[in-house]
């Protein structure tokens, strides 16, 4: 499950911090206490940063630092299309294995796929992606992130 | 039946372990291979302990041979069945030392046990009931289960809720134990032993205030009674409770201790089959405790297999349980010393703790630490152990907990602080 | 699995059996011989069902092999065990076509699901809650274990307690039903089948005046559960209650099946670990159903022999099931006719009515006739079968019960009919 | 279980009917609902007569029936002593063999060994005589009764 992929994201966050942003949401995982604030700014539909600070285990930190390289500077259409897809996979329980099109899609976050077969684990890495989307809504409101699905 | 005797010679040396070698040839499980061929190594046993092959046999015995429902019947198989099921109450009331065999209560679990005691003195009349003027101890160390159905209480009766805190060493603070059991407290209930931090309470000091006071104590033996002799007498507690899958016995089974007066005046709280005296339409009567408080058909093969739990720990000795634990812990608190960045939460000394350990490492999330142990075929539990405000007091989000049982051995303990070592180069 | 389908040209050739010879094989216990060689005749099934090799096979495995506490561990055998236990309650809700799986509750048997919705009732806010203004609504033919909770509410609460009355064919007297269920009511609670007279109620009139004056609508199937299909979509009501052992399941286990919104909007029951989403000493949050009516840990081997128990039945298929007891229902009911001073209690035709036939014999005592039945090897159950106000309302203090279950046989049929024969001789 | 002297008793019961008495009391088995209205009549401290009407199964019937041969006549210290002798027995679990003693005191009660042996019937067994104890007490008072004891 802990591919170097993840580890090298866990120890060498990338865009970890917090900056300026439209929207700020604290998710935090009750069972296992994983915490993360994070601030979406926008320009226009695009994303401009996602910045984060957080404290968890490997899954939910790393899984962070990968959401920042993967959506920073995508529009809000393709972001989403990431985030579903990354959702798919999380929730396969092990039994997909990631085609080309999910690799090119999810670059990094296709190592993860390990992750999806520990139930308890799941959430982690799920977290900021949770995060992101409810910080989205509240930047853009509902009705803007319901068009684009 | 195991003896438990210890080899002579056992590699470690240590003073007061049990045969353990022995031991485990009882416990099917522990033979298991887990992740591609690795021997298991479990540390889990707070969470729930693993069966003996007694206990299995017992079950399945009671079901091939046996099983019918209890109480009333006149055929074979229901006398059968109900003289097991009794019989399993004489050997619990035994184990504890109870005085009196109806004063065990069969329930589902613990936590069946203290939401019975607590909708019983919600539901009681004077002098028991529990009310907007009166107020419930219980400390900040509980399991949820211990906290939960007060707080239901309180909500439910305004009575207000108090709690002992926590020192920094992980123990009961009762400087202010004078402020915080007062003269409108009608109940003091609180874990004879911490399912997080290890800690051993000093129920003597505890009971002496609540009996100056004339409140009921209840004592939530969950963690005690599968490691250590547990005599319901000598604590001097109104009300007793533990679970069975915690010490040897089934899932589906939990014990609820009273004391006699207080089971007979005290209001009923599940009603339905079998804790009735006679029903019409219009109103019912109880059975006399312990049925007032078993609604329905009883977890009856749970109580057999319970039974034999009983009988393959006092087999071995309680005694000797507590000291093979003891010297475990003693020896593990040692080890772990070593380990760079590991913090014990909780008492780090042998005195007064059970053998359960909860640490952290470093800033290694215990998710992380537990995962990869577990890789290596070791099982312990990561997170608040269903006690979270334990975690909130010592700030931290969650811990890793090892615990040990009569089957841990301290190749064991070696086998936990190589893979701490292997967790610490892995995320360093 | 047993395929159950019946060999060709059985001794009675009764169209609609089950191959009983090949099913019996799957249960240890119908090979056991009682008083001195006898073959034991097991009648009892409406008390509690036999157990296939099957069921526990699945649960020793489950101890053997996969055993820890579940949720929230991230070793191997929390991960197993916690699959195994989500796994069983998948199975329950496909075995009564469940629309989520998260509507499936477990409790440790009928009773507690019972007393779990009167108490939700008792604490929840409007519209649900149940209070001095409102009214409940039960039957006479209620288990004591769909009695009491209702008694020990309303006694709680203030609400009035109303029944329906029983014709003297022994079906429910829904004459009046307008004035028993009006626009106080908020609760009708009824069984599905009797467990003493064997009636199948007519659910679809009683929910539809419930629906019309917005009462929810509690269904007992602990007797229907075990011998026909169950669909609680079709049944149109808002809870579903049964009990694990009486369908070849272990004991200490039982089902709460609710509507999902409802199971959001209520209030929980027991409180403890499991239940909660995060707890601090000053408050709690719920976890969302069913977890939030699962405190502590719950019957988790039981869980998964549940699961292993509906696999098998539903191997056989519940139709055929109900089709086999039908049949031999029928068969017995025209033997039984047969008895000089028999005396059916319940319907006395097959038409809307289960495989339980309860009846007096002349004036002996039902004591005498199940004794010297038992005697015979052959296993009735005598009393009220907690049920007492049936009893009350057809004048006897008691009465003999036989039951089948789908290893039930014709020749069973006979040795009863045969062994009355010799009470009435021996008493006569 | 079913000896012949109980199925005697129980066909042709001793003393059966109500007749006059000092007092009368009606005592339920509620899990069977074995039934007994019981009077009894002292002269002196001698028991003069036990009447009674009742249902329920043969074995509290004959054991009605035999309570109604072995205390009539007797005085109210030599009753209790057969009351407590029966009462040994019954609740012996079928551990007991009656001695020549015993069955000296018992005579056809001695038949009710077997009984003892299941829980379920001792209550019945034990109906009439703990009627009969009580129906005492309300005639001659409790302390009579325990000065006996
Ligand atoms: C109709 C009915 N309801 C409820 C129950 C109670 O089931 P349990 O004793 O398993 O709680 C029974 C069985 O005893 C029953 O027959
Ligand atoms: C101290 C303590 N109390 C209560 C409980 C609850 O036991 P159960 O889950 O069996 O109800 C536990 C175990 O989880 C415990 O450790």
């Amino acid at each position: 499950m802990y591919q170097d992929v993840i580890l090298d994201h866990y120890k060498n966050p990338h865009g970890r911090g917090l900056r300026e942003g439209d929207a700020e949401v604290h998710h935090v995982n009750p069972t296992c206490g994983d915490e993360i604030t994070l601030r979406v700014r926008y320009e226009g539909e695009r994303i401009a940063d996602v910045s984060y600070e957080g404290q968890g285990c490997s899954i939910s930190q790393a899984s962070a630092s990968v959401l920042n390289d993967l959506l920073v500077g995508r529009e809000l259409k393709d972001a989403l299309a990431v985030q579903e897809t990354f959702l798919t996979l999380m929730q396969s329980k092990g039994r997909l294995t990631p085609d080309d099109a999910m690799e090119e899609t999810l670059e990094d976050a296709v190592a993860f796929a390990g992750v999806s077969k520990y139930p308890a684990r799941v959430k982690c890495a799920l977290l900021s992606w949770m995060a992101w989307k409810d910080a989205t809504a509240q930047a853009l409101g509902e009705t803007a992130l319901e068009e684009k699905l | 039946m195991t003896d438990g005797t210890q080899a002579p010679g056992t590699p470690h040396g240590l003073p007061g372990l049990l045969d353990t070698e022995a031991i485990r040839k009882d416990f099917p499980i522990l033979h298991r291979t887990v992740h591609g061929g690795k021997p298991l190594i479990y540390l889990d046993n707070a969470a729930s302990s693993q069966k003996p092959r007694q206990v299995l046999d017992a079950v399945n015995e009671y079901y091939e041979r046996h099983h019918a429902n209890v109480h009333r019947g006149v055929h074979i198989l229901a006398e059968e069945s109900t003289a097991l099921y009794e019989g399993a109450r004489d050997k619990v009331a035994a184990f504890i030392n109870a005085p009196s065999r109806d004063e065990v209560v069969f329930t589902k679990n613990a936590s069946e046990s203290l939401n019975l005691v607590a909708n019983m003195l919600g539901w009681a009349d004077d002098p028991y009931r529990v009310d907007s003027r009166t107020e419930v101890v219980i400390t900040e160390m509980e399991h949820h289960s211990n906290i939960v159905p007060w707080q239901l209480l309180a909500q439910r009766t305004g009575a207000t809720l108090k709690w002992f805190g926590l020192t920094d060493d992980g123990r009961l603070d009762l400087s202010r134990i004078d402020e915080v059991i007062t003269e409108r407290t009608k109940v003091v209930s609180f874990m004879l032993v911490s399912n997080v931090l290890g800690t051993v309470n000093p129920v003597d000091e505890i009971v002496r205030r609540a009996q100056e006071v004339g409140a009921l104590v209840v004592v939530d033996a969950s963690q005690a009674a599968p490691h250590m002799p547990l005599d319901v007498q000598s604590l001097g507690a109104d009300f007793v409770v533990f679970t069975g899958h915690k010490m040897c016995g089934p899932t589906g089974i939990g014990v609820l201790w009273g004391r006699q007066e207080l089971l007979e005046d005290l209001p009923p709280f599940l009603g339905g089959g079998e804790m009735i005296e006679t029903v019409t339409m219009h109103a019912s009567t109880y059975a006399p405790a312990p049925h007032k408080f078993e609604a329905g058909t009883p977890p009856i093969a749970q109580a057999v297999g319970l039974g034999a739990a009983v009988d393959y720990l006092s087999g071995i000795g309680m005694e000797r349980i507590a000291e093979h634990e003891h010297a475990l812990t003693a020896y593990a608190l040692g080890r772990l010393a070593e380990v760079p960045d590991l913090r014990i939460i909780g008492p780090v000394t042998g005195e007064d703790r059970g053998a359960t350990i909860s640490f952290t490492l470093g800033d290694i999330h215990p998710h992380d630490v537990g995962q990869v142990l577990d890789e290596q075929g070791i099982a312990v539990r990561v997170g608040h152990h269903c006690a979270r405000p334990v975690c909130l007091r010592y700030g931290i989000p969650a811990t890793t907990r090892a615990s040990f049982y009569l089957y841990s051995t301290p190749a064991e303990v070696d086998a936990l602080v190589a893979g701490l070592e292997y967790v610490r180069g892995f995320f360093g």
